[in-house]
Parts: C-alpha cells; structure tokens; sequence
C-alpha cells in the first residue's frame, strides 16, 4: 500500500482505467459541441470532471452486477459498458437508441451491461438498487448493486430508508454517494448542516469509505474492497467521495460566470482533473510518451466520431408507436 | 364465477388460499408487508404463510413505505415476483412516488425491456371510528396512470381468482379491498386457476317486465349495498342489472352498454369521492359511448365531499347505501316514487349502527 | 380579467409581482423551495426576492418534498403564510401524503380548530425532452381530494390575482402552472387584487349565425390551444365559446352550462390524462346537470392514455393542439367537415418542431 | 446530581410529576374498563407503561409551547394539560369533544394547552413539529416545539428529512423517540439492524441523550436541559427513551398471549412501573404514608368518574354538519 492506504496498480490497470475515464470525458465533449445544433432535444447533465467515481467502482463489476444511477449518468453508463451507440441514438430520439428514444439523457439503460436504469427523480433508484440486491441474495446470486447518486439525494428520506434495510438484512449493495457540494445551484451549507454525510450512513451500520473522488487510485482501491466485500460477505457499503462538476448542473456550458459557487472553486478541482492526474501518472511513473496517450486518444475520437454518424443515419421512431408498451399484454389500456 | 357447490369461504381466506397455490407454483413469489407474519396476519389473508414457505418469502417490513416500495420494483426487476402489503391504502400515499415515476413507467419509458411484475395489495378501511385518515378509498389516484392496473374485487370467488392472476401478471397490479368484504362468505373454486384483471362482470339480471328499470355499476363494496336494493327494488317492480365494475384501470364498459341499451338508466356507484373519481370516470364513458341509448342522465352515488369523521354519529351520511340507492333509482325511473311510502324498503333497512360490517361485530378494529 | 391600457407582462412577472405585493403587504408570507434564490429563481418567478425580503422570507430548500411540506404545514399552523415551490409537479408525489393526509384535512379533522394557509405552486412541463417523469400533467390527483383547493390560470392577470388570492386563503390552495405558459405576454393590473379561485370565465365568446356552435370548456394551457382553434374555427363559420376554467377543484360548471344551453356542443380540453381526469369530472357534471341541452355527448380532449417519451419524433400526437381541437368539433357539428379540405386550417397549424413553445425557444429546457 | 447524573429534585416536583403520571395511568384505566360496552367506537392506542416520558418531558413546558404527537397520544395530551373532558367526549364521539367528536382518540388536540394535534399515520406530525419551530424561530416567540413519535416512526424517510431541516436552521425542537421495542407486533430487531437510534440522530447533528425511558427522574432531569438548550440557545435535540407498553398494540387488554413478545419480557418492565418506582421514592425518600398516596387516587378518581358521567350526557354531533368545515369559506367546496 502506499500512503493513501491504496495499492499498486498494475500498468495494465491504469490503462484501462485512463481510457474509460478518457472516453467519458471525450464522449461529454463531443456531446457538448453538439448540443447547441438543437438535435438532442432533451435535458443533458454531463459528468465532466467525475469520471474517476464511475471508472474506479465500476472496473471491479462484471456484467451481471447491477448499476443504478440518476439524472448525471452518462459517465456511470459508459463506465459500466454501455452501448455508446444505444445512448447518443437515444439523445437524439432515435429508433435504435437504448430506450428506442422514449429515455433520452436521463434513462439510460442496457442490462446487456448490467447497467440496470437511470431516471431523474431524485433517489428514484436508490430502493431499486437495494431491491436488487435483495433479490441477488434471495435467488442466491453472487452478484453486487450499486447506485450513484449525489449529494443532494441524500437528503431524501428514500435513501435513508434505503439504508436502514439494507442493513438490517446485510444485502449486497453499495452505495455511492457523489459529493459535488451542489445540488444544481445550491451549495451544501444551504441544505444540510454541517456534518459528514458518511458519519449518518455509518450511524445506519453500514461500512464506509470516503475521500478524494477525483483520485482515482483511491477510489480504485477501496471499492475493490467494497465491492468484494458487498459480493462475498454480503456486507452493505457506502462511499461518499468529494467531488465537482466542471459545468453547468444542466446543459452544456460552464456556468460558473453566474456566481453561485464559491470564486476559484471551480478553478481548484480543475487542477485536481482525474484525467490529467492520470496521464501525469502515466507520463512519470510509468514513462509514457505523449504519442501513447494521443494515440489512444485518437481510437476514441475516432469511435465517437463514427457513434454520431451513424446514429445521425439512424432512423427516426414512428410516433405511431408511441402508445406501445404501457402493458406487456394489452389488457391494461383503457 | 362462482358456482353452486363449491364449498364456501370467505373473501380473507380466498386471499389466502390464493397466495398458497401461487407461491406454490412460483418460487419466485414473496410476500411482503407490516405485519404479514404476525398474529392478526393482515386479518388472517397471511396466516401461516411463514411458517409454510419459511422467512426468507413471507417478510415482515420496516415502516417506509416509499421505501419498500421502491425495494420492491427493485426485487421485481431482479427476478423476485413480490406482493407488497398495506393495512390502509391511505398509507400507500407515501409510496406515490415509487409506484407513479417508476413501477407505471418502467416497462414503457426503457421501451419494453424491464417490467414490473408487483403486487401490491391496499385495504379501505371503514367503520369503527377510523376516521379521516384511516377511511379513504383512493382508488382513483391510481386509475388515473396509465401503466398502472387497479383491481377491486368485491366476491371471494374474484379475491381468489383475482389475486392469482395479479401475481401471474407481469406489470404492476394494485390489488385492492374493502375491509367489510374481508368477512363476506360464498362458493369459491378449490382449485388453481384466474379472473381476468380486464373484464366487468353481470352480476345479476333481472327480468323487465316493465319500463321501470336500471343498471347499476358498482365498485368494490358498493357491489353489496348495490345487491340489497336490487332486492327492495325488485319487490317494487324495478328490474336492476348489477355490473360488478371488479377493475378501475381498464375499466371495462362493455357489460355496462350492453345494459344500458336495455334499460336507458344508469346508476354508478363508488367507495370512493365523486370528483376525479371513478364514478365520473364511468359516467363520463357512458355518455361518450351511449349517449343516445341513456333516457336521462346517469347517476352517481358516492360519500359526500368530506373526509370521513370519527364519530359514528357523524358518519350517518358518509356511506350512501341501500336506501340512496334506492331513491335514486325512484328519482330516475318514477319521481313520484318515495322511499318512504314503500313498506318493504323498511323491512330490509335496519336502523342499528352503521360503522360496523355486521351487527356482532365488535371493536376495536 | 386583463383590460386594455394596462401594461403588459409575461405569466412569469406576473407572479413574480404577485409575490412581490403580497409580502410587502403581509410579513408572514415566506418563499420556499429548491432554487428560489438561485439565478434560474424558477424560470425567473422569484428573481430578486431573496435580496428584497431578506433570506429568513426567501429560502433554498434540502431535496426533500414530504418533509418540507410538512414543516411549511407546522410552519402555517404557527403563524407564517408559506408559499412552496416544487419546479415540476412529478415531484410532488413524494408529498402525497403530508398533502392529502395532512394539509387537505387539518381543518376538517380538528372541527375548525387551524387552517393550513398554505400555498404550493407545482410547474407542469412540457417539451425538449422533458420525458415520462418529468412532463406529467397531475392536477386530478389533488383535484380528487376534498380540502384541497387546485388551480390553474391560463393567462398572466390570472396568474397575478389568483396568486395574490391563494396567499390571502387560508386554505391548503395547489396553485398549478403550465411552464408553456410562463413566457405569454398580456395586459396585468399593476395594482394588488386578487382574482377569486373558484370562478371559471368566458374568455371569448363569438357571435353566433348559425346552428353551427360549440362551447370549448378549457384547463391551463389547452386554453391556449382553444384560442388557436377558435380562430380557424370562426373562419370557417363555427361559433365558439371559450370558457376558461380557472380551478380544477372547485370546478365551476356555471358558465360552461350557461354556454352549452345555446350550443349544444361541449369539447372539454385538458393537459392530463382522461380517465378520472377533470376533463371527465366536467363531463360528467355537464351531463348530470345539462343532459337536455346537449345535443351529442360531450368529447374530451387530452393527451393519450401512456407516459410522454422523451423523443421529439414520438411526442407528435402526445400533446393533441388546436388541429386535435378543429377535428373534434367538425365532428360534433358536422361530420362531413373534415380538416383538410379547409385551406385555412393549413395556414394556422405550422409543421414545426412540437417540443418547445415558441419557435425561437432553444434547449436545455 | 446523584449517580444517574439526575439532578435532586424538589418534593413538590415529584408529587407533580407522580400525580400527573398516575393520572394517566387512572384514566387509561377507566377507557379500557369502559371500552367493551361498545360506546367509544374507534381504535385505541393506550400509553400504559409509558407514562414518565411525557410526563417528564412535558413538565418543562409552557402552555405556549407546541406538542405534536402520534396515534398513542393520551400520555402526551394529558401530560401537556389537554382538557380530559375533551379528550374522553371525542372518544364518545360527542359534540363537545375536542374535536367536536371528528377526531376520536387518534386525533387529539387542545391548543389552549399548546397540544397541536396528534394523528395516527406514523411520522405524520414530526415535519410539523418542526415546521412550527421554524415559525417560532422566524417570528421571533421563545417556544419549544416538541414531537413524541415511537421506534417504528424512526424507520420513516420523513424523520431524517426532518432531522436535517431541524439541523440546518437550529430550530427549537425536541424530538423525543419512545423505543418501546415494537411496532404492532413487529419487534425492532425485524424492522431496524443493530445500531443505536439515538447515533442516527446524533450523526445528524443533532444534540442527544438515552437513557430508561421508566426513570422519572432521569426524563425529567435530561429534559431540562434539553429543553432550555431548545429554547434559550436554539439548539435542536433528539432524546430516545426505552420503554415498554403493557398492554395490546391497540384495544384495551393484555394481548401477551399472543407470544410475539419475548417470555418474561413485559413482567420485567411491569417490575420498572414508572408510577410503582415513583410511588416507592415518595414512601422511602420522602417518607410518605399510603393515606397520602391514596388521598391523590380518590381525588383523580372522583375527576374520571364526574367525567364519564358528564361525557355521557353530552349530546352527539348531528351528522348534518358532517360536511362543515371542510374549507374556512365555502368557496372550496365542489
Ligand atoms: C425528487 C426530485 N426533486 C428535485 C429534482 C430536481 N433536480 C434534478 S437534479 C437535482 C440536483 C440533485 O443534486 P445531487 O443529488 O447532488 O446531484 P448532482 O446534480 O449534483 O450530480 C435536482 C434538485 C428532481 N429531479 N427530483
Ligand atoms: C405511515 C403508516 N404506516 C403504518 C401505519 C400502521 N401503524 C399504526 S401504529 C403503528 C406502529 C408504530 O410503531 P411505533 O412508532 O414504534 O409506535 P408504538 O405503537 O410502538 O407506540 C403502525 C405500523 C400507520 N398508521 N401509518
Ligand atoms: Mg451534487
Ligand atoms: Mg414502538
């Protein structure tokens, strides 16, 4: 261990997780260039700035451990394996999107990948995770449920009700709480006393983990242990990792100019990027040259590149259709 | 329906036998609720389940209702089949949430590839001083969302055959009963086996012999206050056709038409508050659909548009029965006509009190 | 209702003066809800409040929509007047219960003893992807409750007087916007007045030639709508009566029965689903207390019985408009009518994008 | 302070606090000697057992100070100095019931005493209590606002939600959770996992304290405290008392035999009466003489009786003014 309490990584590892991370960051980009073209009509809340959260929990899940996540879930999606393709053709309300269109931004999903669902409310899917792992155990599944979630979802009542069962019946679930200090405009200090989020969630019984989100290694290291011991002990977890958002809660654009955060705030955590942090890593310890990191950087480019031609082909959904589905039979409609 | 012959159980225990073949069918089943394994066993519709299919399917529960909730869809998205219990549909109020923004939507906003195979099970209470908080009947709230189905059988044949098929459905079902049917006893079929969620059901038809008739739709309980002035107003030369309504999403409006095309009267009858309600619901598709065939307007019988008092000296009026009934079939067909003049109403109304199911009954409740 | 010569506002600064007078006049009104102080301040509704009134009367508030309804229901029990604001109705249904439960019946169930002076804006939305959980039209869940008072204003001096009113009621009032309508401009009283909640209005009424008339009752924003098809409808020799209803809960027929005594006709529009809608309370109403004036059964207007999808491609027929409205009441007074062969219809109804409410409006929405 | 950190308290004090609570305790009596004539035809929750918490909480309040309280309130509403005439005419269902017979015993109120209101759907009343500490606090009134709510009640989202609020804006409100161990006959152990409630509400921020909830005097003097830190510093607190109730969940009589409690579990608390403990230090301590404590009996017993009596020829509401009261004026109504 080093003195973050987190372990060496082999090199293969740090690749890995710099691409996804990378990728996200990319994706995000590319989805903020064009959203000012008006074709991705719906609501966008990037994650740009927190890839390390989604990256460094995720990379210890496979494809049958559930993920649910919120309204910000680009970078949980991707992480998880998503289709990139299912998830901008769903943006642009296309047919072949992940949600045939009817999702958009905020309801993303492919349980091919085991990302199991995102939705707006906040804290819709919080029990769901729970729920999940309940019934991961039951059917005595060795599989782990995680959700994502921000700060102020933890102000729900849900989450805490969340909690308490996931305790009391020791479920396979891990709770990620992502602490951006925001809840759209509005700072922490104006909705929650201060006190540590992860001190409530340990009150609960659950095993904790907090610090730096946008350190990967840390984040890396001790969901490794988290997500382990959720799997094999049947343990509930909760991580609550300190984090920003580089722009706007909604959109596409920095919208720091409006003042609601603190003056240099955004300016400090841009110098703790997760990214750069990661090609600093890289490019010291391990003595990569820029040609690796823009190569790489270029494979994704190009894939993103590719994902918005082909997903502009795309054809549109038959508003016909838009009826479909209420019910799996058709007893239900009225 | 129920035939003749079969043996006779109560509407409690016709819940329960159905969660008994269900769960033994289906591993996949849970039941889940405050009180589900306890000595009252959600009014005996429980009893003995833990015991048979053992802690880890037949749960007790944390009061959290939105919470549960949402654990619940999550376990139905997980491959469990759950059946949710509350003692009071006014608790499910928390739940809202849960069960408008995601069990309605799930299958519909992730374009088909998820549904939510739950149950969840609300009892209207009434009587006994249950009081404004204890004695809504808030059906409506849910029929108005699509993705949602609402039952609310009134026979224990349909308890049982309604439950089966509820838990055999594989969208999210609101299953949901009067606690004055609980104790109400008729022939049930002793094997396995379903009732359409979807379809109304002629009750009772009686013969016209004259122009003097009507149709009654009826909701849930109203389907007894609707059999006992069925009864009075046939010594009184009234034809009456009873539709048990057994579902608020679909509604299903057929069995209604095909009566009012006969008798041109219509009567609907509800638990629950007439505003947004049901019963507007019935009416409004009534009149869209047959407006020609209706010789006057339909009428809705309903509590009045208060939350339910305590008192049981208060609550007189809060349950409109029989004798409403009654009198607005008089209005409809004969003005002239009035419940007091007519002897036989006398007999079959009793004057005892009105907050209890039967006459022994007892609280607390 | 707005006159001629007054200045011109938008819905938004109407409410926003609204709250400006009102707490001038009476310091017990407090402002709460998420981002009410930030620079969004719901779509503008509250911009520069906190810094008039000072940050103890304009409050951000923690994501927690059934406690703090709860707390703003003690806050008006202890003497302040607390206006609450949830920036889509969706969330409300975390609420459901300390607003059903609590706020609806603390005056019932403590015999008159407190009133819960309360006021709740809920923002309906609408377009730009807003999708199933965020672009649902829930009024009739509140308009269902008894003790709950649930409007809707249409137009900016509505959105002004029936504001300044709610404030002034001492009962629990939903006061329910369509975010459509906020960037409508029209003629606003400068002074305080309130307009009354429980009053619909005649917005417009045409003179009538012919047999061919109809009366258009109308919720929220679907009274924009109304107006677009009244327009082409006259231009095609239909008489047309607007009447803006004003308030899901009270709903005051009053105008809408005057109207269809010399129409016949009734279409009933509204932003919520059908079934046990209000559009289906109006109906049902009209029926029971205007069956020998309608000529045919009245028609409803609403939006499909299924969540709205997100894509702009699938919303087309989500949100039925003026061409829905023509349809309908060719229907009605003249089947043989159909809406394309009228030209004029075409130079009305744009083919546009459907998704945001003026054609310059840009996302994020 | 002796050893349970209880401050000595006055002789006058202990024969208040032992009246009220032995009124209590006489007037639930009578309710379930009298409930099987069938006459208070509504559900009862009766507080037997329980009786030192309200009472040695409620000691400390002025009439001007709120109480909220749940579907076990008679404690509450009495020890508060809610009108017993009231009380009982409700249950009766008569006119002159504080609620004009609406409420019955789930729905009590008597605000010249500053009881607020209690109803029986669980965590109902706690954002209230809260809500009207905000007014307090914003309106400048040096009150208390308190909330009585059970075990059960804590596993609600809306208490935390609560909590928070209370936290962030440091209002004058006393949460006091009543741990008797069971919700119906759901034991916590099957609805909570082992942790502390009171460390819940002490991670929240709040100021806190636990302790046996049969112990008059450990109540009595942690509520001081509690409340003067409410009231003169704004300081929200959380008290979490264990306790017991004797009797069935609701109804009138001894429900034991139906085996959902542990064995020897409700004769062991029966040996920590509140009312027996406190009847014993006025004998020991205080060298009372059994006339004395029997002088107090006959007196309280006389009021019960006289109330009864009048309750019974008080007349019933008449179900024509059923509808009243649903709005202040009646534009509201359909
Ligand atoms: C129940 C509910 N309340 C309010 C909102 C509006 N809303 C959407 S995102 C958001 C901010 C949530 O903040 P946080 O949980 O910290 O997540 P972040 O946006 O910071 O990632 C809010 C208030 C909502 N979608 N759902
Ligand atoms: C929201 C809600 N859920 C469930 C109930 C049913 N119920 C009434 S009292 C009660 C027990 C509450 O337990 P606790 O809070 O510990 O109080 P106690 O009865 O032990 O005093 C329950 C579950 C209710 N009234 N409200
Ligand atoms: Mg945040
Ligand atoms: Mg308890």
């Amino acid at each position: 261990m080093n003195e973050n309490g987190t372990q060496e990584i082999h090199l293969s590892t740090l690749e890995r997780l710099y691409r996804s991370m990378l990728r996200i960051r990319m994706v995000e980009e590319a989805l903020a260039e064009r959203y000012p073209e008006q074709e991705m009509r719906c609501p966008m809340h990037l994650y740009t700035g927190q890839e390390a959260i989604a990256v460094g929990v995720c990379d210890h899940l496979a494809s049958t451990d559930a993920v649910f996540s919120n309204h910000r879930a680009h970078g949980h999606y991707l992480a998880k394996g998503g289709s990139l393709q299912g998830m901008i053709a769903d943006m642009y309300g296309k047919e072949s999107g992940c949600c045939g269109g009817r999702g958009g931004s905020m309801h993303l999903i492919d349980k091919s990948a085991g990302f199991m669902g995102s939705v707006p409310i906040v804290g819709g899917t919080v029990p769901l995770a729970v729920g999940m792992a309940f019934a991961f155990k039951t059917l005595k599944k060795n599989r782990v449920s995680v959700v994502f979630f921000g700060d102020g979802c933890f102000e729900e009542g849900v989450l805490h009700e969340s909690m308490n069962y996931a305790v009391l019946k020791s479920l396979p679930v891990l709770f990620v709480c992502e602490n951006n200090a925001y809840s759209v405009f509005t700072g922490l200090e104006e909705r929650q006393p201060k006190r540590a989020i992860v001190d409530i969630a340990r009150a609960h019984g659950l095993e904790t983990v907090a610090g730096d989100g946008n350190d990967i290694l840390h984040v890396h290291t001790a969901a490794a242990e988290a997500v382990r011991r959720a799997r094999e002990e049947s343990i509930p977890q909760f991580m609550e990792w300190q984090t920003f958002r580089w722009l706007g809660h909604v959109g596409y654009q920095n919208d720091d100019h409006l003042g609601y955060r603190k003056p240099g705030e955004l300016a400090a955590w841009k110098t703790r990027c997760p990214v750069q942090r990661m090609e600093s890593l890289l490019q010291g310890n391990h003595q990569w040259c820029s040609e690796q990191l823009e190569s790489i950087r270029k494979e994704i480019d190009q894939e993103i590149e590719t994902t918005f031609i082909d997903v502009k082909q795309c054809p549109a959904p038959d508003p016909r259709t838009a009826g479909k589905h209420v019910y799996g039979s058709t007893t239900g409609s009225v | 329906m129920a035939e003749r012959g079969q043996r006779v159980i109560t509407y409690a225990e016709a819940i329960r036998e159905a969660f008994v073949q269900s769960m033994e069918r289906d591993e996949r089943i849970i039941i889940i609720g405050e009180g589900v394994p306890d000595p009252n066993a959600i009014f005996g519709t429980t009893r003995g389940l833990q015991k048979r299919f053992g802690a880890e399917r037949v749960l007790d529960m944390p009061l959290a209702e939105n919470g549960m909730t949402g654990i619940c869809i999550g376990a139905a998205l997980g491959g469990l089949r759950p059946v949710l219990i509350h003692q009071r549909i006014d608790f499910a109020l928390l739940s809202m949430d849960q069960i408008v923004n995601n069990a309605a939507k799930w299958r519909y906003m992730f374009n088909d590839q998820g549904s939510v195979p739950l149950v969840i099970r609300m009892l209207i209470g009434r009587g006994w001083g249950q009081g404004p908080q204890h004695a809504q009947s808030l059906h409506a709230l849910f029929a108005h969302i699509p993705g949602l189905k609402v039952v609310m059988p009134a026979t224990p044949s349909d308890a049982k055959g309604m439950m089966i098929a509820a838990i055999e459905d594989d969208d999210p079902v609101l299953f949901i009963e009067h606690r004055w049917l609980h104790g109400i006893r008729d022939h049930v079929p002793e094997q396995y086996g379903s009732v359409s969620l979807d379809r109304a059901v002629t009750l009772r038809q009686s013969k016209m012999v004259s122009e003097m008739c009507v149709t009654i739709a009826a909701f849930s309980h109203t389907v007894v206050d609707a059999v006992m002035a069925a009864d009075i107003l046939e010594q009184c030369g009234v034809a009456v056709t009873i539709i048990d309504m057994r579902s608020a999403r679909p509604i299903d409006l057929e069995p209604v038409l095909a009566s009012v095309k006969e008798t041109g009267h219509l009567v609907v009858l509800d638990t629950g508050w007439a505003s947004c309600g049901v019963s507007a619901e019935v009416v409004a598709r009534s009149v869209e659909r047959g407006f020609s065939m209706l010789k006057k307007a339909p009428v809705r019988i309903t509590p009045p548009d208060h939350p339910i008092p305590t008192s049981h000296y208060l609550t007189t009026d809060c349950y409109p029965g029989a004798k409403a009934i009654v009198s607005a079939v008089f209005d409809l067909i004969d003005p002239r006509k009035t419940i007091d003049n007519i002897n036989i109403v006398r007999d079959f109304l009793s004057d005892g009190p009105k907050d209890v199911p039967y006459k022994t009954f007892t609280g607390p409740f």
